[in-house]
């Protein structure tokens, strides 16, 4: 590892050794057989907090450190390792980047320092189908006096329960699959007319659908501008889909790391299975995928914290190479554990489970394939 | 051939008076017709029909009539089947008896154990399972620990076994177990014994599907009297592999079923959507077209196989290649009905997903273990490798 | 093999003792060291006919055995194994087919007898464009007088050189991209205002493009129905991959069992090569891929002589497993003969030629993926 | 930093008055500057800008001053690079004297042999071959077979090479050979000798692609005088397996290239044709992306590991995987090249095709060696497997 800075070398050592004692995998297990309906530990949130995880991209006008993306995407790699269930992401990382880039000073004097403080959780409303693709948002957003109401539905939205914050992407104009006439909204959890539905994924993360019906905002509750949303919403997106990627990179390692050790261990006619060469070739060519990926994950984190202008490629590159990396990994991971891998006591169910939705959420491999092509022109 | 049609003609007469009309429903997963003693049967025909169906010997048709089978040649059993599939009956019994242990018994055993276990596996009446794998003892099956000591009259067995299927729900378990400890191949003996003996307990393994198919069993001082033990002492190993022959043949004839039954593209259809006529997500369309592709190539291969195997009146080298694929193509369906679904697969219970979703995601985690029973896929390579391609084993 | 009648496996063995006498891959190194020009050699191509190989689907009545696709498949099989080039698949396949479906008593009476003999050679010259698609078929078919002229051009048509009797698809109405408005023409190699020039392919067999301008041909040159040629055309083309496909399978079949016995007797590091788990995996799923693509080239090839309703699918099945598999086989055998593999000396290279070369003809794997699905409906 | 700046000031205004201006063309294949006895210099200039650099050490910027080198440290000779990377220059050597061997007798020869072999090395006087590879050795290098009998004052070389680079070009060869036939890796001797001694046979090898870079080398009765053994007698296979580092290293560092030098997508849209914006065939398009995607990756990764190492000072661990990427990625991408160029990209020679079209053909053809020569990939996947990965070798 290098390329590092003195803090940022600090802020992953800290991280890696909370997750180990904090928020092993045990930890996501329990979460699940309690029944978490939020799917997280508010302990554990309080605690990042406390380590000031939450506010590593917010200025410091605002409570945080902004060491920025690179430095929180080293630590989404770590919680990655464990499977911890955190709002990190979607909070800190997504919320803290909407309202960073497209809030006025009020809005960031308002939310920015409670995330900054874990004492919020917060959480980005786009899609409305099975697929993700913010242009063909549909929820309507309708002036009303001074403000707008707001009708419509929004599904699969992480931490969507527990979210004291909502970041709305509504259609102010034009028709569903158009980019323009989209509108960024801020809407309180507790929202009149906002019903949410608790959604029970194979990950046993918190996640929702919400509907929304007649919910009114005001003229101050619109993030960035009027109808031009979706710029804003897709360099949100694609911060959104690089910290997903750090993490997918994260639980890509460790199952590795995982299943390497039990090609170590486990002997079957009088030899550890690691020995057998067409395992080993698959174990060198998983790690080959792992570093390619890496790679591309550190890259797409830099260019955000550069500013660069290839953020948009760079941040499919990073989704889509975690994505096909963390499918291929945690199948062999169930696959090189044979039939014990195939006992929910045995976490390899888990990383599969956690791998899946990962690789759906803010655009999948396929999707992403197709927007690169699409962005290099042809 | 006019035999054969006065025998299908006499087949259709009975099943047309004896196929219970309630069982032209469809069948659930809990109504499968496993038969035991611990059978609940929820629709009492069914219970019916696997006794009309067993008092003919018809659910182990070409078995010897003298141990209740069907006494059927390989044609008329072809036409029972033929008969069977045209009013789509149920199967009237499902059993390990029938497709694994049947078929060694009547090749290794005494005359009385024939007489003693063969009929109540034809009428559906013990359910068996299969005590093979243990903990250290996966694909090197051979290096299994299960000890059974010489006790004069008996053996006593004490020993762990896993990935027993259904162990719980079973009467009595064909076992292997060691009898000698010096050898390795050599030392394993081949034993019958009843679930209920003393010292005898099986606990589910809760899979990442949520289902319980498989237990941990385990033996503490269990005696089992020598009249049950198959074969010769410390000679199991040919029977274990020959009965693994028929297991892989049972797996591979029936491919690996599941799910809720849905056609891929319909359900990309469905959950993509449709731009100009094809897929919207065309990387998608390429890849479900790709593995339509094999999937069709793989139902063309296992019917050539049959073909091949029935005229050169031996395996022809197609078979060895289906388990593999079977599961091969099983994985990637699931993955790509998984991805086609979108956050719609991504369910695990509860509001907001389909029966059918929730079905076909538990169904998709499920499929993982079809490269690993049976024998994995990387021992399916090896065998294809060694035995097929006859390339040496590494020294 | 099996499901062969008496016929059939007397075919076979007969077709296989004679490549393997007069026709081993040193055949075509030869035709192609002396620079052949036609790229198959007269000699050979006069025994097949006198062995009946060229009347194997042409009616008694015309000459021939009319013994079926299946019969002409396992030849072709039998010839792909060691390269052979010759116009049997162009001729006795491909034009016998058109006439068979298309012509006219007159057309049969013409030219079939000939094709049984092997008197003729006979091409179909359909692409116009780096990449097989019929409906783009732009070369114009005008009325005069009581014919037609046509002016365009054709590319890689096979025996495109050498042939007596082209078969050309041209448009008589319509616009490049439409199904509608096609029509086949007989054209004799000799036409004036034709001009053919030898493409000199990487597999060293015959070919051509051709140039059309005012080439006049009498009405009775059209096969089939004015305007409504493209099903025709297609039909063709479906026995056409289907027998291509046969002929792959053969290659791939060969080039894999030269490589498993380069597996069995290369030693290096004090064993066999074969005995590496990492190669024996990787043959065991290249004889996996051949099994299944065989599969579907003799169920193409069944349907074709049961007339049945599925052959449109089939033959886009087949000639897509048969590319898929060729591919992979040609790749892995360079590779897994390691340096002796990458020189002219050894036949892997002559294998991965005409790998390529097949793979394009009549539409690549791509090309029939994308029939298949639309074929299926999505 | 200052004294670097005042350098790199230096480098500039010996560049803008020593780089020939006819060399600002872009180089053809045939005038790689490979120096030695034999090259033909098409351009004049190439030959100066060679003796330029080679009399300022530069052609090998880091060896020490005393045997022809440029004597910078690792900061100078980036900033040199750098330099010459901005002006766009040609570079002024290629040499397998330079990148394999004169690393390795930089470290192992005696004060005697660096003398003599470095200079000429420096300047291009002398060009290079590797004679490693047998027909009955290839990734089991240490099997070879070509003895040296000791006769007093010189050895008696016999046997064959293969593979071996530009053997018809070069001016001597550094070979290993047998010096110890009881021991497999203590039997290896690392020697010197020249090309033009009686004995030497090289004949150049056509490969698939048409081209001959590589022969088969010949030694009949060759006597190498002693001096001309680099380090202990016996003690060949440590300098053989460094010198293999330093030609990984180099094979990792310049990619694969070879090819038209089009861009795949570019390729595709020109044969392929685009639609509503997107390429026609939408399979391969999304192939395409996969594999831009990988070639991003790769390129990416190479400069992490460099960043990592450089932090690290010792390799990172993405340096294992770059040659079988590297090679993977290549093949890759020709073979899309290929598939996109649809029947244009099938012509051996002769009209119908333009001449980047048979280039990008051969350069296809050329790929499939990537993943052979310098390693087979088989081989760096166990390399990657038990040295990086800790696995066990299979016992």
């Amino acid at each position: 590892m290098s390329g590092l800075n003195e803090e940022q070398v600090m802020l992953r050592d800290a991280a890696k050794a909370w997750v180990d004692d904090k928020s092993p995998v045990a930890a996501l297990r329990r979460l699940r057989d309690q029944g978490s309906q939020t799917g997280f530990d508010p302990a554990a949130w309080r605690e990042m907090g406390e380590m000031g995880w939450t506010g590593v991209v917010i200025p410091e006008a605002y409570g945080g450190s902004e060491f920025g993306y690179r430095s929180l995407g080293l630590i989404l790699e770590e919680t990655g390792r464990t499977l911890t269930a955190s709002p990190l992401l979607s909070t800190a990382l997504i919320a803290a980047s909407a309202l960073n880039l497209g809030g006025t000073a009020a809005q960031k004097e308002a939310w920015l320092p409670k995330i900054a403080a874990a004492e919020i959780v917060a959480g980005l409303a786009v899609d409305e189908h099975p697929h993700h693709d913010p242009a063909r948002t549909a929820l309507a957003a309708t002036r009303e006096g001074d403000g707008f109401r707001l009708d419509g539905a929004k599904t699969f939205v992480a931490e969507g329960l527990a979210a004291d914050l909502l970041i709305v992407a509504a259609r102010t104009s034009g028709e569903p699959g158009e980019a323009s006439g989209l509108t960024l909204f801020l809407v309180e959890g507790a929202a009149d007319g906002l019903v949410r539905r608790r959604l029970q994924l194979i990950d046993s993360r918190g996640a929702a659908d919400l509907a929304f019906t007649g919910v009114r905002v005001p003229a101050e509750a619109v993030l960035g501008e009027v109808d031009r949303g979706f710029d804003l919403l897709e360099t949100v997106l694609d911060r959104a889909r690089a910290g997903l990627a750090a993490e997918m990179i994260g639980t890509a390692t460790q199952a590795f790391e995982t299943t390497l050790d039990y090609l170590k261990n486990r002997t079957q006619f009088g030899q550890a299975i690691g020995a057998f060469q067409a395992l080993q070739h698959r174990a060198a060519k998983m790690f080959t995928e792992i570093e390619m990926a890496r790679s591309c994950v550190y890259a797409a984190l830099d260019a955000i914290d550069a500013n660069a202008n290839d953020v948009r490629a760079l941040a499919s590159l990073a989704k889509a190479k975690a994505c096909d990396t963390l499918h291929l990994v945690s199948n062999e991971m169930v696959q090189m554990h044979g039939g014990i891998g195939m006992t929910d006591a045995h976490d390899a169910g888990l990383y599969l489970k956690r791998a899946r939705v990962a690789e759906a959420l803010y655009g999948s491999a396929s999707w992403h394939r197709d927007r690169y092509a699409t962005l290099l022109g042809f | 051939m006019a035999d054969l049609e006065t025998f299908r003609a006499e087949v259709r007469d009975w099943l047309a008076a004896n196929y219970p009309a309630s069982l032209n429903a469809p069948m659930s997963e809990d109504e499968a017709p496993w038969g035991g003693r611990k059978m609940v049967w929820k629709n009492p025909d069914a219970k019916l029909w696997l006794e009309r169906m067993g008092a003919r010997g018809w659910t182990a048709p070409t078995w010897p009539k003298d141990y209740g089978g069907g006494g059927l040649s390989a044609e008329e059993a072809r036409v029972l089947s033929q008969e069977l599939a045209r009013i789509h009956a149920r199967p009237a019994l499902m059993s390990f008896g029938i497709w694994m242990l049947g078929p060694v018994l009547l090749e290794y055993a005494t005359e009385d154990q024939k007489r003693r276990f063969l009929p109540p596996i034809v009428r559906g009446e013990i359910r068996w399972c299969q005590g093979y794998s243990e903990p250290g003892a996966g694909s090197d099956l051979a290096s299994l620990q299960t000890r059974a000591e010489d006790r004069g009259d008996h053996f006593l067995i004490n020993g762990q076994k896993v990935w027993t299927s259904y162990a719980d729900q079973a009467d009595w378990i064909f076992c292997l177990v060691r009898t000698d400890t010096t050898k390795k191949h050599e030392g394993i003996s081949f034993v019958l014994f009843d679930m209920t003996s003393p010292g005898v307990e099986a606990r589910p393994i809760k899979l990442i599907s949520g289902s319980s198919p498989f237990c941990e069993t385990f033996f503490d001082n269990v005696k089992v009297p020598k009249d049950q033990l198959v074969g010769k002492l410390n000679g199991g190993w040919e029977i274990a592999k020959r009965l693994l022959q028929y297991e892989r043949q049972n797996i591979s004839a029936g491919g690996f079923g599941g799910g809720a039954g849905l056609e891929l593209e319909e359900v990309a259809k469905g959950y993509v959507g449709l731009r100009a006529g094809k897929l919207a997500d065309a990387d998608l369309r390429a890849r479900i077209a790709a593995h339509k592709m094999d999937a069709k190539a793989f139902a063309l291969t296992v019917r050539r196989a049959e073909t091949e195997s029935k005229a050169a009146k031996g395996p022809s080298p197609a078979v060895s290649i289906i388990k593999y694929a079977a599961a091969s193509l099983n994985q990637a369906k699931h993955e790509l009905m998984l991805e086609a679904m979108g956050t719609k697969g991504l369910g695990w219970d509860g509001e907001g997903f389909a029966p059918e979703e929730i079905r076909e995601t538990r169904a998709w985690l499920r499929s993982k273990g079809n490269s690993i029973e049976g024998g994995t896929s990387e021992v399916n390579l090896n065998v294809i490798a060694k035995r097929v391609l006859g390339l040496l084993d590494h020294q």
